[in-house]
C-alpha cells in the first residue's frame, strides 16, 4: 500500500476509535437518567410524595416535602452568603488581576472547590456544631456556603475576565472612577455570566451531602426553623437507600430524580445564560 | 504644507520624560512639545516604547502597579505625572484604542455613558450625543437607529463611535493607540479623514506602527527607537512630518523610514 | 550602563497614585476565600490535636482501627483513598482524553454540542444519585460481568480474586465516571487553548488528522492534561458518597481489587456522628485532616501545570 | 471617499503650480513689452523676477515631494503629481527663456533705434496667448483644449522661418556693419526664444494629456 | 520590471471557482492564471474572499465540513478541487499562515516533522533541514541551537520557520495568508526580501491586506471585491503589478488602490 | 538590511540612465563630428538615432513611476529617484540639442565648404568631456566630481561669447553675402548648442548634488 494511503486509513482507525470512546463515556450518563427516572417515577407520581414528609417503614404515603423544603431553607440561607461575596470577591479578583493578592486569592478558591466536601462538613461541625452543641440547618448552610464561594469567585471572575480590557480601559480614559467602571459598565456587561455562576453553586450546593452529615444532620420531621437539625434532599436519598427497605428505596429513588430534575434543570439553564454571555462577549 | 504654516501653542510639553515597570526601564529622557490643534504622530518598531509614552498623558499606566514615572508632562502648564485630579484629566485626554470596545448598549447609551454618569442634565445629554456623533462623522449613518445595540456596527463605525464616545466629555486632547490597525483600509481612511477634521478642534497625538499612515496624517512626527543596550525606549528625532519624511537629521530615521534596518 | 540605569530608577519614587477605596474594599471581601481555607486547616488541626499528641506519626503507618480500645491507625483508609483514586485514574484518563479531543475538534457543533453537553451534565448530577446507582445497578452488574469474568481467568493473580459487589473495584468504576467530566472539561479547554494555527500548519504540511493530534495537538497540551489529571485526582481522593455507598466499607488493607475495602471519606461520613468520647472524634478528625492535607497538595501541583500550559499557550498564540 | 489631506494637498499644488504659470506669462509679457519699449529697466526687472520664479520652482518641487513620501499615491493620483511637476519644469524654463530674451533686450537697447519687425510682435502675441490658454487648460484640465493650444506650434514655427530667413537675408545684403549684425543675430535669437517657448508649450499640452490620461503623446 | 520581463509558464489555473460556506456563496466565478516562479499577490478590501481563494489551493478548506467549491484550480493540469490525494496536494503547495505557530518542539523537530511523517531517511532528514533553514534564511541565526525549542525565537524568526517547514518537504507552490500582518516592519521587510529570494524556485502567492505590500513584493497582482448585491466575494482585475498599480484597467481598482473607495 | 527587490529596480533603472547618458554622448560626438566631416548622412542618422534615446526617456520616466508606485520609497530613496528622473529629462534635452546640430549641419553641408573656427572643436571637446564626466559622476555617485565638471561650464561660456563675437564681427564687415551669413547665423546657433549642452551638464550637476545629499544648489 501506497504510504499516504496507509497514514490516511490509520488516521480513520484512530478517529474511530476516539468516537467509540467518547459514546462510551456517555454511557453510564444515559444509564444514570434511566434508572433514576424509571426506579424513581413510581413513587414521584404520587402527589402526596411532595406534601408529605417522612412516614415510618409500613405506614403508605411517606413523602419528602421535609427534604425540599429543608434543601431550599440551606441552600437559599448559603446562597444569601457565598453570592454576594462572591461576587465582589470575583470582581476583585478580575479587576486586579496582577494584584498579589488577587493570585493568592484566586489560588485560595482553586484549593477550595478542590476541598473535600466532607472536610468541610467536618469544619462547619466544629465551627458551629460544636460551640452551641447541637446541629442546625445553620451549621449545615455555613458548609454549602464555603462550598458555594469558591465557585461563584471564580466564576465571576471568568466572566468578568471575558470582559476586553478595551471597554475597562475605554470607561477610565473617560474619566469615570474605577468603582463605577466596574460596578455600573464591567459587571453588567458580565451578568449572565456572574449568574450562571451562582446557579451552578446552587446546583452543586442542592446535591451535596457529605458536608451536610454532621451539620444539619437530617431530620424526620418538617422544619423550617434553621437553628435546628433540618433534612435535605440529598440526604434523604443517602439515608433511605441504605436502609434496607424497598419502600424508602423507592423514595430515595424518587427523591434522586426530583434532585436530579432540578440540578439538571438549574444547569441547563445556566448553560443557556452563558452562552449569551459569549455570543455577547465576542461581539465587543 | 500645514507643517509649514505655523505650529500651534505646545499643548502638551514632555520633559526628561521616563518610565519604569517595575525594575526595568520603558522610556528615557523623552523630551518634546506636541502643539495644540495639530496631529502629532508618535512611530517607531514595536517595543520601542511609543504606547507606553502614549498613556503617560491620561495616566492609563496607573492600572498597573509597578509602573512609575520620573520626569515631567505639562498639560497647559500642570504637570500630569503628578496631579491627583485624576478623573479631570482624563476627562480633558480622552483616549481612543486599538479595539473599538462598544459599551454593550445602545449607540446612544454608549455616547451617553460617561455624560450621564457625570450627571449632566438629561438635554444636555441628549444635545450632546447629536453634537459628539455627528463631530464623529457617524450621525448621518445612525441617526435612524440610535436605540440599536453598538455591537451591530461595523469596525469601523464601532471605532467611530468609540472616538464620538471620547469626544462627549469635552476633552482637549485625543490620544489614539494605533485606532486603525484592526480595521480594513477602506475603514482606516475614513477614521483619517475624521482626524483630519477633528484636527481643527482638539490636539491629536496618534501612536502607529504603520509609518505610511503617519505620514498621510500627521503634521508633527516623534519617531522612537529601542536603546538597543539599555532595553528603554528613546525619542530619536521630533520634527515636523514632512521634514521627516524627506531630510531626516538622524541616520536611524532614516534607516528606519526608507526601510532598513539593523 | 546597568549600574547607571539602576541608579537613576532608585532615584525616581513611585508614582502618588490616587488611594482606590474600591481596591480596597473589594480585596477585603476576596480576602475571605484565603481566610476560610486557613482556618479550616487551623480548626482541624485544633480538633484534632488530641489524636496527633496522643498517635504521633503512628497514626498514619497505624493499620487497626478499634474505638473500643481507642486504636487507631489511618493506613487501611489511606491505603483504600489512594488505590481507588488512582485506579479510577487509569480508567478514565483515556476515556477523557479521547472525549476531549472529539468535542476540541471543529464543525459538526450540533452532534459535538450535544456530545459536550452531556459529558457536562455527568458532572451535574449529585454524587449521591451516583451512590444509589452505583449501589443498585453498577455494581451488580460489574460483579456479574467484569469481576466474576475476570477472577475467573485471571484469579491466581491475587489482587484479582475474591470477587464481590461491594468493592474497592466498583468503588473507582463510579468514581472514574464522577470525574470524567472535570478530565475531559478541562483537557478540552487545554486542546482548545492549542492554537488554531497549530492545527492548521501541520494540516498544511501534509500530516494527516490523527498525526496532527497526536504528534502536535496532545504534545502542546500535554502539561495541561497532566494537571486536569492531577485535579480529577484532587476530586476522587475527596470524593466521600457514593464510594461510602459501594466500597464495602471494611477497615483493612485489602488483599483484592474486588475486595471491599474503605477511604478516609467514607469513614468519617459512617462513623463520626457515632464517635463519642475525645480521641475517637479526634481520630476521625485527623483523618479529614490527612485528606484535606493530601488534597491540597494535589491540587496545588495540579494548578500550577494547568496554568502554566495555558500561559504557555497564549505565549505561543 | 474623499482623502481630504491628500486633496488639500493636491489643490494647494495646482494652486502653486497657476501661481507660477501666471508669474511665467507675466514675465514673457513683460520681457516682450519691454522689447518693443526698448526699455532696458523694464528689461532688468525681469531679470531679477525670475528669482520669484525660481523659488516658486523649488517650491513645488518639494512640496511634489513631500505629497508624494507622505500620501504615496499611486496610478492616477501619481501620475497628476508628477504631471504637475513636469509642467512646472516646462514653466521654469519658459521663465528662462523669459529672462534671454530680457538679456537680448539689454543688448538692442544699446544698439541704434530701428522699427522692429511686425513678426515679433505677432510671434509674442502667439507666444503669451499660447502660455495664457495652457495655463486655463491647466486649470480647467481640459485636454482638447491642451492639444489645440499645442497646434498652434506651427504657426509660431512658420513665424520662425520667416524671420530667420528674413535676417539672414538681410545680413546676406552686405549692408550691414557690427551693430547691424549684432543687432539681427539679437533679434534673431530672440525669435528663436519665442519658438522655443511655443515649443514648450506643446511639451506642456503633452503632460496635460498625460496627467489627465495617462497616455503619453507626441504633440506638434 | 521584472513582470516585464516575461511572465513564468501557468502554475495554477483558476477556472470558474465559486465557493460556498453552506449556503453563502463568498465566491463567484473566479478566473485566472498564476504564473510560475513569480510572486502572485491577492489583495481586496477584508470580506472579499481572498483568503478563502487561497485556501482553495491546498484545500484547506476541508477543515471546515459546510465548504464546497465548484469550478477547476488546475495545478500542473490537475484538478486541485476533485482530487482525492489530499496528502501530496498538501506536499506540493505548501501554506504559511498569518500567525507563525511553531509546534512545541526543538527547532530541528518543527522543520523535520513533515519529512519523518513521510518516512524519509534521518540522514536525509537532517540534509533537508539544513537546507530549508538556509533557504528559509534562518540557518546562520539558529545553527548553534537546532535543539532549542522552537517558541523561543522572534516573532519574525518563527514566521521564517514556519517557512522552512513548510520547505522541507520541496513544495512547488507556497501559499502565503498575511504572513507579515503579526510582524513588525522589521521584521516584515526581511520576510519580503525572503520572498524575493525564494522566487527563483517556488511558485508564491500571497494574500495581503496591505496594499502597499504587494506592490513591494509582487509580480501580479489579483485585486478583489466583495458584490453589493450578492455578498460574494469576486475578481475585479488581474494584471503585473506594476500595471495594476499605474494603470488600473477598472475604475474599481483605481478607486482602491488610490484610497477613494465607496 | 537591503530591500532586494527596491534595490534591484535601483539598480536596474540606474543602468538605464547610463545607457542613456552613453547615447546622449555619442549622439553629440557624432553630430559634431558630422558637423566637422561635413557628412550630411551622418547627420541624418543623429536625428534618426533620437527616436530611441526619446524610447530610452519614455522607459526611464515609466520606470520610475513603477518603482515609486510599488516601493513607496521616501527621503533618499525618493531624493535618488526624482534626482535619477531629474538627470534624464537634462539627458533628453541634450540629445535634442544633438539633433539640433545635426539639423544645422544639414544646413551648412549645403552651403560652401569653409574651414570651422578652432572654437568648434574646442567647444565640442569641452562639452562631450563635461557630458562624459559628469555621466562617470552620476555612475561614481561622486558630488566632488560634479561639481567641479559643472565649473567647466565657465570655459564653455567664454568660447561661446567669443564664438559670438567673432561671428557678429565676420557679418558686421558687410562681406557676407546671404549664403556667408546663413553659414554664419548656423555656426552660431550651434555654438549656441553647446553652450545650452554645457548649461544642461550643470543642471545635471545640480541634481546629482541634491540626489546624494539632498541640497538643492546652483551651480555655475
Amino acid at each position: 500500500m501506497n504510504r499516504n494511503v496507509r497514514r490516511q486509513f490509520a488516521s480513520s482507525i484512530w478517529l474511530g476509535v476516539m468516537y467509540l470512546l467518547t459514546v462510551l463515556a456517555l454511557i453510564p450518563l444515559g444509564l444514570v437518567l434511566w434508572f433514576t427516572v424509571s426506579k424513581g417515577l413510581p413513587s414521584v407520581l404520587h402527589p402526596e410524595f411532595f406534601t408529605n414528609s417522612f412516614r415510618p417503614f409500613g405506614i403508605p404515603g411517606g413523602g419528602i416535602a421535609h427534604a425540599i423544603v429543608g434543601t431550599a431553607i440551606l441552600v437559599g440561607l448559603a446562597s444569601l452568603m457565598a453570592i454576594p461575596i462572591g461576587i465582589l470577591g470575583g470582581v476583585y479578583v478580575a479587576e486586579y488581576a496582577v494584584d498579589p493578592w488577587a493570585s493568592w486569592v484566586r489560588l485560595a478558591s482553586d484549593v477550595l472547590v478542590g476541598t473535600p466536601s466532607i472536610a468541610i462538613g467536618l469544619f462547619a461541625y466544629a465551627l458551629v456544631v460544636v460551640p452551641v452543641h447541637h446541629f442546625s440547618g445553620i451549621a449545615g448552610s455555613i458548609a454549602l456556603a464555603i462550598l458555594m464561594l469558591p465557585i461563584v469567585i471564580r466564576t465571576t471572575e471568568g466572566a468578568v475576565a471575558l470582559i476586553p480590557n478595551g471597554l475597562r480601559e475605554s470607561g477610565l480614559a473617560l474619566g469615570l472612577p474605577r468603582w463605577r467602571v466596574s460596578l455600573q459598565l464591567i459587571l453588567p456587561t458580565a451578568a449572565p455570566g456572574v449568574i450562571t455562576g451562582a446557579l451552578l453553586a446552587v446546583a452543586r450546593a442542592s446535591g451535596e451531602t457529605a458536608p451536610l452529615l454532621f451539620t444539619s444532620l437530617g431530620n424526620t420531621l418538617f422544619k423550617v426553623d434553621p437553628t435546628q437539625a433540618m433534612q435535605a434532599l440529598p440526604l434523604t436519598i443517602y439515608q433511605y437507600a441504605l436502609l434496607p427497605y424497598k419502600s424508602l428505596q423507592d423514595q430515595a429513588w424518587g427523591a434522586a430524580l426530583v434532585l436530579v430534575v432540578m440540578v439538571l434543570g438549574i444547569n441547563l439553564l445556566s448553560r443557556w445564560v452563558l452562552r449569551r454571555q459569549i455570543r455577547l462577549a465576542g461581539q465587543l | 504644507m500645514r507643517a509649514v504654516l505655523g505650529a500651534g501653542d505646545t499643548k502638551l510639553k514632555v520633559e526628561q520624560l521616563s518610565f519604569y515597570y517595575g525594575k526595568n526601564q520603558a522610556l528615557k529622557d523623552v523630551s518634546f512639545e506636541i502643539p495644540e490643534r495639530r496631529i502629532t504622530a508618535i512611530i517607531g518598531p514595536s517595543g520601542c516604547g511609543k504606547s507606553t509614552l502614549l498613556r503617560v498623558f491620561n495616566r492609563m499606566y496607573d492600572l498597573i502597579p509597578s509602573a512609575r514615572a520620573g520626569g515631567k508632562v505639562l498639560l497647559d502648564g500642570e504637570d500630569v505625572v503628578t496631579t491627583r485630579k485624576l478623573l479631570e484629566l482624563r476627562q480633558k485626554v480622552g483616549m481612543v484604542f486599538q479595539r473599538p470596545s462598544p459599551f454593550p448598549m445602545s449607540i446612544r447609551d454608549n455616547v451617553a455613558f460617561a455624560p450621564r454618569l457625570l450627571g449632566w442634565s438629561s438635554s444636555r445629554v441628549k444635545e450632546v450625543v447629536r453634537q459628539s456623533l455627528e463631530r464623529a462623522a457617524l450621525w448621518d449613518e445612525v441617526n435612524d437607529r440610535l436605540e440599536a445595540p453598538a455591537t451591530s456596527l461595523s469596525g469601523g463605525q464601532q471605532q467611530r463611535l468609540a472616538i464620538a464616545r471620547c469626544l462627549a466629555v469635552s476633552p482637549e486632547v485625543i490620544l489614539m493607540d494605533e485606532p486603525c490597525s484592526a480595521l480594513d483600509p477602506v475603514a482606516t481612511l475614513k477614521i483619517e479623514d475624521l482626524m483630519a477634521e477633528l484636527m481643527r478642534d482638539y490636539t491629536i497625538v496618534i501612536v502607529t506602527h504603520n509609518m505610511q499612515q503617519a505620514a498621510r496624517v500627521s503634521d508633527y512626527t516623534a519617531f522612537m527607537l529601542m536603546n538597543p543596550e539599555g532595553r528603554y525606549g528613546e525619542l530619536i528625532e521630533f520634527a515636523p512630518t514632512a521634514n521627516l519624511f524627506n531630510q531626516p537629521q538622524d541616520q536611524r530615521t532614516e534607516a528606519y523610514i526608507t526601510g532598513r534596518f539593523g | 550602563m546597568a549600574a547607571a540605569v539602576e541608579s537613576t530608577s532608585a532615584v525616581i519614587p513611585p508614582v502618588r497614585r490616587v488611594p482606590d477605596r474600591f481596591r480596597t474594599v473589594t480585596a477585603a471581601v476576596a480576602a475571605v476565600a484565603p481566610v476560610i481555607l486557613i482556618v479550616i486547616v487551623a480548626i482541624l488541626y485544633q480538633q484534632a490535636a488530641p489524636s496527633i499528641r496522643h498517635f504521633g506519626l503512628g497514626f498514619l503507618t497505624g493499620t487497626e482501627w478499634n474505638p473500643v480500645t481507642d486504636t487507631f491507625g489511618a493506613l487501611p483508609a489511606i491505603f483504600g483513598t489512594l488505590s481507588t483514586a488512582l485506579l479510577s485514574l487509569v480508567l478514565a484518563v483515556p476515556v477523557g482524553v479521547a472525549v476531549a479531543v472529539v468535542l476540541a475538534e471543529q464543525g459538526q457543533a450540533t452532534l459535538r454540542g450535544i456530545l459536550g453537553t452531556g459529558i457536562e451534565l455527568l458532572a451535574a448530577i449529585p454524587s449521591v444519585v451516583y451512590g444509589i446507582w452505583a449501589l443498585y445497578v453498577l455494581a451488580p452488574w460489574s460483579y456479574q460481568h467484569l469481576e466474576l469474568p475476570i477472577s475467573d481467568r485471571l484469579g491466581f493473580i491475587g489482587w484479582l480474586s475474591q470477587p464481590g459487589a461491594r468493592s474497592l473495584f466498583n468503588a473507582s468504576l463510579v468514581l472514574a465516571v464522577m470525574i470524567l467530566p472535570t478530565l475531559s472539561a478541562i483537557s478540552r479547554e487545554v486542546i482548545r487553548a492549542v492554537p488554531r494555527g497549530l492545527k492548521e500548519n501541520a494540516v498544511a504540511l501534509g500530516a494527516t488528522w490523527w498525526e496532527t493530534t497526536w504528534r502536535v495537538i496532545l504534545p502542546s497540551a500535554r502539561a495541561g492534561i497532566f494537571g486536569a489529571t492531577i485535579l480529577a485526582l484532587g476530586r476522587a481522593l475527596g470524593e466521600t458518597i457514593a464510594v461510602t455507598m459501594v466500597i464495602g466499607n471494611r477497615y483493612a488493607i485489602p488483599p483484592s481489587i474486588f475486595s471491599p475495602a474503605y477511604t478516609l471519606a467514607s469513614v468519617i461520613a459512617n462513623e463520626f456522628n457515632e464517635a463519642t468520647g475525645t480521641l475517637y472524634p479526634a481520630a476521625l478528625i485527623e483523618l479529614g485532616l490527612v485528606l484535606i492535607l493530601v488534597t491540597l497538595l494535589v491540587n496545588i501541583v495540579a494548578l500550577l501545570l494547568v496554568r502554566s500550559t495555558s500561559r504557555e499557550a497564549s505565549r505561543a498564540a | 471617499m474623499p482623502r481630504l489631506t491628500f486633496e488639500r494637498e493636491l489643490a494647494s499644488l495646482r494652486e502653486s503650480l497657476v501661481r507660477m504659470g501666471t508669474l511665467v506669462e507675466s514675465q514673457i509679457e513683460a520681457s516682450l513689452d519691454a522689447l518693443r519699449r526698448r526699455d532696458g529697466p523694464a528689461a532688468e526687472k525681469v531679470r531679477n523676477q525670475d528669482q520669484y520664479l525660481n523659488e516658486l520652482f523649488r517650491q513645488i518641487r518639494e512640496q511634489v515631494f513631500m505629497v508624494i513620501s507622505t500620501q504615496q499615491p499611486v496610478a492616477r493620483d501619481l501620475r497628476y503629481l508628477m504631471g504637475l511637476q513636469y509642467i512646472a519644469i516646462e514653466l521654469e524654463r519658459m521663465g528662462d527663456y523669459a529672462v534671454r530674451i530680457a538679456r537680448m533686450t539689454s543688448t538692442l537697447v544699446a544698439l541704434p533705434d530701428k522699427p522692429l519687425r511686425a513678426e515679433f510682435g505677432l510671434m509674442g502675441e502667439l507666444a503669451i496667448g499660447q502660455v495664457h490658454d495652457i495655463l486655463e487648460a491647466i486649470i480647467d484640465q481640459d485636454v482638447p483644449r491642451a492639444r489645440e493650444v499645442a497646434s498652434r506650434d506651427n504657426e509660431v514655427d512658420r513665424l520662425w522661418h520667416r524671420v530667420f530667413e528674413d535676417l539672414v537675408k538681410e545680413m546676406g545684403t552686405g549692408k550691414t556693419d557690427t551693430d547691424g549684425a549684432l543687432r539681427a543675430v539679437t533679434l534673431l535669437l530672440v525669435a528663436h526664444n519665442l519658438e522655443r517657448i511655443s515649443d514648450r508649450v506643446t511639451n506642456v499640452a503633452e503632460d496635460i494629456v498625460f496627467l489627465e490620461s495617462g497616455q503619453v503623446v507626441e504633440l506638434g
